[in-house]
């Protein structure tokens, strides 16, 4: 075992017991502050010294409480979420900054806030389309979180406080996207079973805690002999939120290899970084509303067009996707949705449309929240992968 | 009131006579005057897949646009007004050529110049609209209307934000059809019609109004007919305004001589969402056990009526109105600790107001941004008014799945449970 | 030489052994019931001692289906999905469409030169696959084999509109209370299992030649009510639960000819003669 | 002194219940086969034979259930949630919750002392929530249902059941069966996810002690244990769980007849 070998198995444990570290930290008197997707622009919250921790649903958790405030044919990711705080599993935040990010997410959040007092809640409101008030009004979405989080800490959001907090998140990203490298090799260096269990661990910890653990994983990875075997599939996985290496294991279990991903569990948080701008809170509004790309914001190839190009819309929409397609030479594309998901549910068949127009193969796999609506698929990923094969 | 419901089906008539005459329509969707405003101070013709998806389902011909959908490749899951309409859409298009399917009913929706969604209340409403593309290349528009957090909104400047984000977001909006259709707006005529959908909405919101006597004079079967021209702005809107001013009267005269909508007012009931269209005779037989419905659904209501005199900009009039639509009740919600404030909330200010006794919540299984709330509802209503309230599934497009016998017996139960909570109320000091 | 394929489904296991020319030397539908699924190994030695053939004698065997995962003597695994494209292939080879309606599930195939292109599938919702009818068959107190007769009797279809089994089950106890005739109630039910199973099959652009496999292709109303609902002729194998089997048993002749070409060694397991198990 | 019949047709089994000054005269259960109406006339039949009446001592008549409707001789129908409420009253005074896993839906319905309805609610259009899926598993299991529950006490490690629906359910437990868990661990584990759907309800209309199960699920040791152990609480369980509907059905007939007459 090499030195840095801590990493993984580090990754590992916090996967496995999210609230351990935060817990700990707020026995030292940290605040502890949740948040439900990846449109929260957490860099606010480290640099008044709060913890961001991401709140997630748990597939083996079964769903008992959530029927108080939801219906039951409802995104099953925010619902099972949703049980767990009723149950009070979250009851140890201190705060809870919402946005609307998607329809599901903003009506949940705002019962859940209604029915569970935190000492501090904020709703960011997201624009839905990219016209040019929108930049603006995000802005305005953005000093007003700024001015809730400074009243609940009782301190002021510095210039260097805000700077410093957001190069530690910009190299959190560049760290991520450097682990992401490792897995353009055949076969990849790391796994996406394990690659999802660090992702999920930096959403747990703080940011600095969570550059650390990069650091040891990326020097492990790229010495440790014991990685992933070559396998005749090099997948990328689609979708909407894939949170449980359960899902992983459903595609990695056969002959294939998730060499990246697409989803709000995965790359996408770090696939660009803040940019230091003048005023600060102009680089997080680019990031945070034009950079993401999740299909929730309206994308159009020329903002206002009159004449329409479906094939040059694609573009615009997917195109960064043909690029991980390139870049890790994916020969197979797994559309992969926990149901009842509106923005990547319109996608179809969209998207499809533009893997074939690639020649790539995918296939959309849609199950419920939970372990066992997992199992079925493992006949469907097989067949793909001979499909795969048979073209290959 | 009728003539209200028929204005609607007007409009589809025109919209093919307006493409046979080679003008423009427009596809939109419900946008809560935002556009439409616009849209008809421009003189386009416009349809709603939403309405017309419902107009499918009754007809009979939603089942083969469903399949049709299903078959390329859009997820069963997804809201059935959409997959109705991208079934329309497909056979329209990849079968026939682009012309009108000769088995649409109301002479069917014409393939338009533009696509107007709107970002509102769900995610589908401009997915849905994107997705089209799949079909044809037709320019989309979405509209913004933001949605700020209920403790949010009263933040410094944050409501002048949303504002001048709408004023400035419409401005570009007019100019983008300027540019599509290659002439210029009329704002005076533009004004003019703003002026009008204020006026027919306040006198609309009046009549609702006059339903929280005792007995209630006007059921939720007369809204239903007359809510569509106010929404969807059809007609003639001067005709439209005459319409709601002679309901008025009407409504008016039966509260002075306290004439009920029912025989027997035994129960006040505000019902949410969308009604089961194709069995609306159920509200009889549930009106001859003594249920009135005598509020309902907020969203096709109009807004809380506010002063814009002295705004000399249509298009802010038109922002401040919509706006208000949807954040009206957010102060009253702000008071309650409630940060639903736009879905759930106006059902706990309408059971209070209106005195209800039970709420009847409807929920459309496929259409889940209508009925993600009602649980939520149901949990509201008795924490801070001891309002029960009964959840019977239905749908918009799957007209069977609404089963009112089985709708009739839970009915009967409730009854013992209205009385109950009767009680209940009277012990917390409540008066109804 | 002699290759196997061994296709174990949800409730009986289906093997086929053939010679190197592609003859069936041997067909066996086994035992049925879930306790006897483990004794794939007996359906086996049945189908060696009808072909006179050792186990030994065996070159390749290829185990498919839902039980495939732990087949102790097979040298590979293939899904159902594959298989069933490939035996289908071999009777049609004009086939663009295949429909496998099983007991626990239902497949839809799109198939160009034998090779499988794409594919849908359903095991969420029992509704869409044979066990609707066998539930529905019970509840009448008719055996399955009956349905199809009986339903062609039928002047009038009476629409089943309950989407769930169960609750279908209750609509047609409902149904024969109001005394409604009994046959077109069972062409209401083969009714609405065909358009369930259209309608998902329907994602991948049915084109004809369309081959209709599974225990459920042998009922005559099914057969006509999908025709209703493709717009397409419905051809059926005339041993319909065997072309998974047949598949297999091609997929690795194949294998080992393509790997004696190649002068490559084909990879073999140890293989014995034993029990399925179901453990991962 | 008259006599008062309430007649209750589930989907699986019928029930009868003839009372006298609100005490039960008899009781019985017929299974309902595919026809209601004779399902009904069966239950009378042997209801007035037990009691050695003739038609004409039964005063008023009430049916409810899900083939109420097929009840010809009944003098009104129903609904079952209000006929629970009177029975469950007469038999637990102070019960204040009801729990109803019959054959086809399972219901949860609060009453208040006078054993009238406060609040209900009733699973969703699906029998995985229902006694139905215990049906099944029974039947894949070659097993009687009474003898399930306690069989199902023996578990050590249940299954977790992951489909909701009954159907699938059945074919989770044949994978099961063939992959050798015991038996008992697959019923626990059915009774598990039952108890979960429960608890599922009752979080939408809150819960009050004391609590009674009634239904055919009333006869299953197993199912009253997770069910306990679920909501933490002490279930009250009638000796005859599945007759109760029809017992409030004959009470209630008796309170209608009498408001009838002046």
């Amino acid at each position: 075992m090499t030195q840095g070998s801590k990493g993984l198995a580090e990754a590992k444990e916090i996967y496995q017991d999210r609230p351990r570290r935060v817990k700990e930290l707020k026995a030292e008197g940290k605040k502890i502050i949740g948040y439900p997707c990846i449109y929260v622009p957490i860099e606010m919250m480290t640099a008044l010294d709060l913890v961001p921790y991401r709140i997630y649903g748990d597939i083996r958790e079964p769903v008992t409480e959530a029927d108080r405030g939801l219906q039951t044919a409802f995104c099953p990711i925010m619902r099972s979420a949703f049980d767990l705080g009723l149950k009070g599993k979250y009851d140890f935040l201190d705060g809870m900054v919402a946005a609307h990010s998607c329809d599901p997410q903003e009506k949940c959040m705002r019962v859940w806030m209604s029915l569970i007092k935190y000492p501090y809640t904020h709703f960011l409101d997201v624009p839905g389309t990219l016209h040019e008030g929108s930049l603006e009004y995000f802005k305005g979405q953005l000093i007003a979180l700024k001015k809730t989080l400074e009243a609940f800490t009782g301190k002021i959001i510095t210039q260097t406080g805000l700077r410093e907090a957001i190069e530690a998140h910009n190299l959190q990203r560049a760290l991520v996207r450097e682990l992401y490298d490792l897995r353009k090799p055949d076969p990849p260096l790391i796994s996406g079973a394990e690659t999802l269990q660090v992702i999920k661990a930096l959403t747990s910890i703080p940011v600095e805690e969570g550059n650390d653990l990069l650091r040891q994983v990326i020097s492990e990875v790229k010495e440790r002999k014991n990685g992933p075997q070559k396998k005749p599939a090099r997948l990328l996985v689609w979708g909407n939120t894939m949170d449980d290496i359960a899902h992983t294991e459903t595609i990695e279990g056969a002959e294939a290899n998730i060499v990246m991903d697409d989803h709000c569990g995965g790359s996408r948080a770090y696939r660009t970084d803040v940019e230091i701008a003048e005023d600060l809170v102009d680089g997080l509004a680019d990031n945070y509303l034009v950079k993401l790309v999740p299909p929730r914001t309206f994308r159009v190839a020329v903002l206002g067009e009159t004449r329409k190009d479906w094939a040059a819309d694609l573009e615009s929409r997917f195109g960064y996707i043909g690029e991980y397609i390139k870049g890790w030479d994916v020969n197979g594309v797994i559309m992969q949705l926990v149901r009842y998901c509106d923005p990547h549910g319109f996608e179809q068949p969209a998207i499809k449309d533009y893997f074939d127009s690639l020649g790539i193969p995918s296939i959309y796999l849609e199950h419920d929240y939970s372990e066992g609506a997992l199992a079925p698929l493992r006949t469907r990923v097989q067949g793909f992968l001979e499909v795969i094969g048979q073209k290959a | 009131m009728y003539p209200l419901r028929a204005k609607v089906d007007e409009t589809y008539a025109r919209s093919v006579e307006a493409m046979k005459a080679g003008k423009p329509t427009v596809w939109a969707m419900v946008n809560w005057w935002e556009g439409d405003v616009i849209l008809k101070a421009m003189d386009l013709e416009t349809v709603y897949p939403e309405n017309y998806s419902t107009v499918c389902a009754s007809a009979g011909t939603a089942e083969s646009y469903l399949n049709r959908a299903d078959a390329d490749g859009f997820p069963t899951h997804l809201c059935g007004y959409s997959r109705n309409t991208f079934g329309y859409t497909s056979r329209m298009i990849k079968e026939l050529g682009a012309e009108i399917p000769p088995e649409a009913p109301m002479g069917g929706m014409p393939k338009p110049v533009l696509l107007l969604s709107s970002d509102s209340v769900c995610d589908a409403r401009y997915k849905w609209f994107q997705a089209l593309g799949h079909y044809m290349d037709i320019p989309v528009w979405t509209l913004e209307l933001p949605v700020p957090g209920v403790q949010e909104l009263f933040m410094d400047g944050v409501k002048e934000q949303c504002i001048s984000f709408m004023v400035e977001h419409l401005r570009e909006f007019v100019a983008f059809l300027e540019r599509l259709l290659g002439r210029k707006i009329d704002w005076d005529k533009l004004d003019e019609t703003m002026k009008l959908v204020e006026q027919l909405s306040r006198v609309w919101h009046e009549v609702n109004e006059l339903r929280k006597a005792r007995p209630c004079p006007m059921h939720g079967r007369d809204f239903w007919s007359a809510m569509p021209a106010s929404l969807f702005l059809a007609g003639d809107l001067s005709d439209t305004l005459e319409c709601y001013q002679a309901m008025y009267d009407e409504v008016k005269s039966r509260v002075d001589n306290g004439m009920g909508a029912i025989a027997d007012e035994k129960y006040r009931v505000v019902f949410a969402e969308l009604p089961p269209w194709h069995s609306l005779g159920f509200f009889d037989r549930l009106a001859e056990r003594g249920w009135n419905i005598v509020i309902e659904s907020w969203n096709y209501h109009p807004p809380i009526p506010i002063d814009l005199t002295g705004i000399a900009d249509p298009l802010e009039r038109i922002a401040r109105f919509t706006f208000q639509w949807s954040t009206g009740y957010y102060e009253r919600a702000l008071k309650d600790g409630e940060y639903l404030g736009y879905m759930a909330y106006p059902y706990l200010v309408f059971a209070r107001d209106y005195k209800c006794d039970g709420a009847f919540l409807h929920p459309l299984i496929t259409c889940r941004s209508a009925s993600t709330h009602l649980h939520y509802t149901r949990e509201l209503l008795m924490r801070k008014t001891s309002v029960p309230s009964i959840i019977i599934e239905g749908d918009i497009v799957d007209l069977r799945l609404f089963d009112p016998e089985d709708a009739l017996r839970k009915a009967e139960v409730f009854e013992e449970t209205m009385e109950h909570y009767r009680e209940v109320r009277k012990k917390e000091g409540l008066d109804w | 030489m002699y290759f196997a394929g061994v296709d174990i489904g949800s409730t009986m296991t289906k093997i086929v052994i053939m010679d190197g020319a592609d003859n069936i030397c041997s067909r066996i539908i086994g035992p049925t019931g879930p306790e006897h699924r483990r004794l794939a190994n007996k359906v086996l030695i049945e189908a060696l001692e009808q072909a006179n053939l050792s186990f030994a004698e065996i070159d390749y065997v290829v185990a498919t289906g839902y039980g495939r995962v732990n087949v102790p003597f097979a040298d590979r695994q293939i899904t159902e999905l594959t298989c069933h494209a490939r035996g289908v292939a071999s009777l049609f080879p004009n086939v663009r469409t295949a429909i496998d309606i099983g007991g626990q599930d239902a497949k839809g195939l799109k198939i160009k030169d034998g090779k499988l292109l794409d594919f849908v599938m359903n095991d969420k919702c029992a509704a869409g696959t044979g066990r609707f009818l066998e539930v529905l068959a019970e509840t009448l107190g008719l055996e399955l084999e009956e349905l199809g007769g009986i339903s062609l009797e039928s002047t009038k279809k009476i629409p089943i509109s309950s989407t769930c089994t169960i609750f279908a089950q209750q609509e047609v106890i409902a149904r024969i209370s109001e005394g409604l005739p009994l046959e077109d109630i069972v062409a209401g039910v083969h009714a609405a299992l065909a358009g369930r199973v259209a309608r998902m099959v329907q994602r991948l652009r049915v084109e004809p030649d369309v081959v209709l496999t599974g225990g459920v292709a042998k009922n005559i109303g099914v057969v006509k009510a999908m025709k209703e609902n493709l717009g397409h002729g419905i051809l059926v194998p005339a041993d319909p639960l065997l072309t998974g089997a047949m598949g297999a048993a091609i997929l690795g002749k194949e294998l080992v000819s393509k790997a004696m070409a190649a002068g490559e060694l084909i990879e073999r397991k140890e293989r014995y003669l034993e029990e399925v198990t179901f453990f991962k | 002194m008259a006599w008062f019949m309430g007649i209750d047709i589930g989907s699986v089994t019928g029930k009868g219940v003839i009372t006298k000054n609100g005490d039960v005269a008899a009781y019985h259960v017929v299974s309902s086969g595919i026809n209601y109406g004779r399902a009904a006339e069966k239950v009378r039949e042997e209801l007035l034979a037990k009691a050695k009446l003739s038609p004409e001592d039964v005063a008023y008549t009430i049916a409810s259930g899900y083939g109420a409707r097929n009840v010809y001789f009944a003098s009104e129908k129903s609904a079952d949630m209000v006929c629970s409420a009177r029975g469950v009253n007469h038999v637990f005074p102070l019960a204040r919750t009801i729990i109803d896993v019959g054959g086809q839906s399972t219901q949860v319905t609060r009453i208040d002392e006078r054993g009238r309805v406060v609040n209900f609610v009733v699973s969703e259009k699906c029998a995985s929530g229902s006694g139905r899926f215990l049906q099944v598993i029974a039947n894949v299991l070659r097993m009687d249902l009474e003898d399930i529950g306690p069989l199902s006490l023996k578990s050590e490690n249940p299954v977790t059941f992951t489909t909701g629906c009954a159907v699938f359910g059945e074919s989770e437990a044949i994978t099961r069966v063939c992959e050798g868990v015991s038996r008992e661990d697959i019923l626990a584990g059915v009774h598990g996810s039952l108890a979960d759907k429960v608890s599922a309800l009752v979080s939408r209309i809150g819960f009050e002690e004391q609590c009674a199960l009634i239904g055919g699920g009333g006869l299953d040791v197993g199912l009253i244990k997770s069910i306990e152990e679920k909501l933490q609480i002490h279930l009250l369980v009638p000796a005859q769980p599945q007759i109760i509907v029809a017992l409030g059905a004959a009470l209630l007939a008796q309170e209608r007849q009498q408001a009838a007459v002046p």
